[in-house]
């Protein structure tokens, strides 16, 4: 057991936090997501450098690292800044997806790109039931889909698009952005950042641009969505530590009835309890990335407690930081109200907690896993046997 | 940084297995089982500890040259939460967790040598005077009073809340032996001989109909100076080391999973009873929100107490881990009573069995959140410490 | 629209509280509870005597009022001063059922005793879906049943008792409790009050003790069931206002670090939290019981508002009472601990909140209801449309 | 005691809804609907407020011979109800309810004559100068000054949080007119025409992403004696007595029971577009909570004010109704969503629609317990004037 971050996770942290804090102001954030649709190219470039496309994959895949944890630690500085450019739905979705189901060609194609900056891939699956169809064969297929919700399909230049095939597989089509009969419909999120809807009619690809050996995609897609999940939980905790930190100083520095804010005792408590939500929502998101990180490791119980969890105390956060800035807390003026709407988002992408519940209920406690450890990696104990109490 | 275990690791978690295995008996474990507050009856927790003795596991947290089990905290969390998986009774700790501690750091020779191997062999039964009538969360108001007269101290005064007083035969108190303008600089700490003629010991029955605590009167109690821990009239840092130290050492997950874990075997007996909880979906929803918070908090406490060496003090972290503990007790307590349903109110009209502990059980955790600092107090220490205000 | 009390019925609730604030101290109350079964014989006349048992019952029915606003004033003082005696059971669920069901000599031999404080009569109804039968014709039945939790039952010297015929309808059958063939397991509620499991077997009845003209009695029970919660409701609005008032006297009084607890201002907001809740219950139950009172009602919305707010803003009043009284609080040291039984007993008692959400979801929510004014009476308007928004 | 309507007021009931079938049209309906705010835009008031205007409706608590309907509360309470559940628009209150009961109770024969007919008609569209960048709950402690020089006072300073200045043709400020010891003692309360010169408006984006709220600058702006309402230095008790009446008088029930129903019709659009909501019982339990919160407050607001004469202050329950009407209109947009889920998301990118406005209606909300009084202060009202501590 290692429970602490390595020298080199810790430098990684230190010099995005630093070009972040240099580059990713927040007037320079507002311009983005007003009018660049969610996208500043020379930020892309300064993260590419800095090596984040790569850390969601292993060096085997042309990566750097390959460990939720340490994709956590870029997505807990991408969410304390509010950045808002597509790093989740390209670097760690897309990526992570393409790097489970691609053969060899493949990954060099679409991954050295990517890792480099160069190119941007948007995972397009969610249709709202619409059921996106591929037809054809080793010659060729036809593809039409309709998604919705895409993260960062408002600026890639590639798409990824899940559909069903004849056997009711679902397979994962490469395609380029700009192919006539795919046209898109950008729009942004609560949180500022840009996704997009995807209609696809009857687009002819070739067989070639079917991800991967020809199996079923879809065990992967459920395995990178709950890493998708993971990353976004480490992004609502950077979030939240920069809400409360803000309002820690915030109300050390304002002043009311001649004191400042900090004196009275009510806001000390409301601070305090806004301290432990973020200890417990950082201890949330690190259960998720190692358990992640392991072989065999029970995937629902780790991501449906962080989902759940991270939302509970997000939004006690959220509501608080608003509440105790007072009327800067409901405008435009600070970045609190951002901060709000981040941690809203949150709680709203990838399915509610009330969903997320019920997947521990029909997994964890169905199989009366929460009776033991979350922490402790199951043991291997059959043949000890307690006597009957 | 991951969880998994080092083989070492994973050699003492079977060992720590084998031995509960082999020594926790049946009745035990019901005793645990039907434990209903803090600590178990000496009748349950005292065969218990001596197995534990014999072994040398009583005391993890001692130097070793004292009896001490020389273990790292990883693997306190391992033996701890196989323990509480397995059942066995919680190993009372007024005496090995609270009373020694201070022995150790500010005690005599001749009083190490006195007290903790009685400590340790469970011989001596340790109580705890600290409060009093007039003085709970601010305990340095308190005015029991020791006057030193030719070779004994007399005590005259009386503590309140006293847990077991009624089983112990040695109390350690914060007396009060000087009027200083600080009243915090007149306090000693001491050991009273619960046998002395004058220590009269009156039952409060709790909330949750139980006795557990006292109220304990001193007329005129002698105890020689040799009873005097340390200097006279530094007893309030001594009693700071002990609160610090009771806060900061302390593994509440696992404790939290067993509770979890009663519940289970309280839905398993309404099931036998033809009450169907398990379908029922709301509180599944509810048991899941519950499990949730413990697994989340086991990971805070690992990541808080886990890098720390054996007696090191985590700071005000702890205050959060108190915090948090004391309130999922209740949390855990109130989803017992909820799942029990109109079973709950039948009050001490059970036969022995789970269903006649949870709801004395959970009105007994409303205490969690008073005793050992209250809730307000760890709020208090988190604003000013953590967040700084 | 009257919204105030009649003088009337400030007179009684006036001469009800000087009754039990003289002659139900909390020490006489444990008396009662712990060695009489909850019940004081004196205690039971003075609350005849001053027409408690009337006021249930409309003049018709021989009766003093009939309404269930005084019916809650009534038990609102008793909830004040946690009074055991089975009037719930007796005066107000009995009562009043019998008031609905029974044909006029039946209404005499039963209600006149009842109200002169005579007799005490305890409804067996729940049988946890044993299916209490009847068996038999006109010259006489056959009763065979298994109720449990009968409130009152512990000291009834009758029983109405209620079972399914031949024709699957159910009836109400009389019995004294003392008949051979029905024995009475008297045991503690929560509360301190007293109830019974009753087993009847194989009672031969005569005709005339089933009550009424032989129509089916479940349409009154569902009725007077509710009733028997809108007082419930009440009865707990009276213990949530003391557990308040004995707070904020407490917190007043009380001192810590040099000052009284109302000094602090997480105290200060605490209480004034606790002072909403007891707003809200008070509203919430008058509310049930004026709806109640008006013909037409919709019963279902009512009485499941009611019950689940009542239980929310109890649970907040119970928590914090116990919480700012400290050791207090969790001891039976004051009267605190055990209104926090109360209305622990409350929530469980009829039903949880979760059922009572469901049946408004089934009822209200299912028919658009809560888009209308809870207060004020469904309107007529059937002929006036507005314009197509 | 009774709920039932008398004649009068059923006629009187009857002629609202007549009025509203009348002359609500559909443009003003839908103009409500799509109001996420606290306060519709004035293309959707003024001509609902014509309407009442010419009927005499549009000023219940005005006394009769200045232009009031005078109604009873009881009147008020049918009407306020009728009008939200037609969806009427809100009057805009800023003129009618705030400036016109100050300027009635402290104005001057003239002022009177000058303010009072225009804000009748709607002419006038006053906005509130209370708040400054460096006062908000400490309102007190306003910088703003006014200086007399020669015919003419002389303002400088900004106001902040300023609700329609931009609509606005008057103001009522708060400014400092004298340095006292005891800060409230230099206040006054004066009228600026907000064409003055030197009055610039700079507009600030609400956390819903409208432009409801301004920051006012003032430079050099004259206002002429006659602007100055009552004494000189006395504006404190005149805005005390404006804040005491805006809290004690709002009718907030029925609006917030429009807000549920505008949720009922996002669920309707939703389940045109294949979302079952109302089959997902999680999300039905969660709207049956809210609607039980919004009954039992309907009823909490008409026991309070229905008892008290047109005019009459309510006291300090009227901080509970402020309190738990601010934070049930957040209540009430959290429920919207979450029923709204993943359509949340999309921020500004809906057709004006009902799902247009959920969102942003739910961040705006979040002003509620801030402004008018944040929650903090009626808490500490609440404390003091109805718990005594």
């Amino acid at each position: 057991m290692d429970l602490a971050y390595s020298e080199e996770q810790l430098l990684f942290r230190q010099s995005l936090e630093r070009y972040l804090g240099e580059n990713y102001s927040f007037a320079h954030r507002r311009h983005v997501a007003a009018k660049l649709h969610g996208f500043d190219p020379e930020v892309w470039a300064g993260l590419a450098e800095l090596g984040c496309f790569g850390v969601p994959l292993t060096t085997e895949h042309g990566g750097f690292d390959g460990r939720l944890v340490t994709t956590g630690l870029v997505m807990q500085a991408l969410g304390r800044h509010l950045v808002v450019e597509p790093v989740l739905g390209s670097a760690v979705i897309a990526g992570r997806l393409i790097a489970r189901v691609a053969h060899a060609a493949q990954r060099d194609e679409l991954l050295t790109p990517l890792i480099a900056g160069t190119s941007r891939i948007a995972f397009a699956h969610d249709d709202l039931g619409t059921k996106a169809s591929l037809k054809g064969g080793a010659d060729g297929y036809r593809l039409t889909a309709r998604k919705t919700a895409v993260l960062g399909g408002a600026t890639a230049d590639r798409l990824l698009v899940s559909a069903l095939n004849a056997a009711g597989e679902l397979r994962l089509a490469i395609l380029d952005a700009g192919t006539s009969g795919v046209s898109l419909h950008p729009y942004q999120l609560l949180d500022g950042s840009w996704a997009a809807d995807v209609l696809v009619q009857d687009v002819t690809i070739g067989s070639d641009r079917i991800l991967g050996d020809g199996s079923d995609a879809g065990p992967a897609i459920t395995a990178t969505l709950d890493d998708g999940v993971v990353a976004a939980c480490w992004e609502a905790v950077g979030a939240m530590q920069a809400a409360y930190e803000q309002t820690c100083a915030y109300v050390r520095e304002r002043r009311q009835f001649d004191r400042p804010l900090a004196g009275f005792q009510v806001v000390q408590h409301k601070v305090a309890e806004m301290a432990v939500c973020c200890e417990e929502a950082g201890a949330a998101a690190l259960l998720a990335a190692l358990k992640l990180d392991s072989e065999g490791a029970d995937r629902d119980r780790a991501v449906a407690a962080a989902k759940v969890r991270i939302s509970h105390c997000g939004r006690f956060v959220a509501k608080e930081a608003v509440q105790l800035h007072g009327g800067m807390g409901v405008s435009e003026e600070l970045p609190i109200a951002t901060y709000f709407r981040k941690l809203l988002t949150f709680e709203l992408m990838f399915g509610s907690s009330m969903e997320y519940r019920r997947r521990y209920v029909k997994t964890v406690i169905a199989a009366r896993a929460h009776e033991m450890s979350a922490v402790l990696p199951a043991a291997e104990r059959a043949d000890i046997t307690l006597p009957a109490a | 940084m991951d969880l998994i275990l080092t083989p070492a690791q994973r050699a003492f978690r079977r060992e720590v297995q084998t031995f509960l295995a082999t020594h926790l008996t049946a009745e035990m474990r019901q005793g645990q089982m039907l434990t209903a507050g803090v600590y178990p009856e000496p009748d349950v927790s005292r065969p218990w500890h001596h197995a534990l003795y014999r072994k040398g596991w009583v005391a993890p947290l001692w130097p070793v040259e004292y009896g001490g089990s020389g273990w790292t905290t990883i693997e306190r969390f391992i033996f701890e939460s196989e323990c509480a998986l397995a059942g066995a009774p919680v190993v009372y700790p007024i005496g090995v967790r609270l009373a020694a501690p201070v022995i150790l750091a500010f005690g005599s020779e001749e009083q190490k040598r006195t007290y903790l191997p009685r400590i340790l062999s469970g011989e001596d039964y340790w109580c705890q005077g600290f409060s009093e009538p007039g003085a709970g969360s601010d305990l340095a108001s308190l005015q029991t009073r020791a006057v030193l007269e030719g070779d004994h101290y007399t005590i005259n005064g009386s503590k309140i809340w006293t847990t077991h007083a009624h089983h112990a035969n040695r109390m350690f108190a914060l007396v009060r032996t000087a009027n200083t303008p600080r009243k915090q600089d007149g306090i000693s700490f001491i050991v009273i001989d619960m046998q002395s003629p004058g220590v009269e010991i009156r039952p409060i029955i709790s909330i949750g109909g139980e006795h557990d605590i006292n109220q304990v009167f001193f007329t005129d109690v002698r105890v020689p100076p040799s009873g005097l821990i340390g200097e006279v009239n530094a007893g309030w840092s001594y009693a700071k080391y002990l609160l610090e130290f009771e806060r900061g050492t302390g593994l509440f997950s696992s404790r939290l999973r067993s509770g979890l874990k009663r519940i289970e075997r309280a839905i398993d007996a309404l099931e036998a009873a033809d009450r169907h909880i398990r379908d029922n979906m709301d509180l599944m929803a509810r048991l899941a929100d519950v499990a949730i918070e413990i697994d989340v908090f086991e990971m805070l406490e690992l990541m808080t107490l886990g890098l720390l060496e054996p007696g090191q003090r985590p700071g005000p972290t702890s205050s959060v881990l108190k915090l948090r503990a004391s309130r999922l007790k209740q949390t855990v307590g109130e989803l017992g009573v909820e799942i029990l349903g109109p079973s709950a109110l039948r009050w001490q009209d059970h036969p022995e069995d789970v269903l006649s502990v949870i709801v004395p059980d959970y009105l007994n955790s409303r205490a969690a959140t008073i005793f050992g600092g209250a809730s307000e107090v760890q709020l208090g220490i988190i604003a000013k410490s953590l967040a700084g205000v």
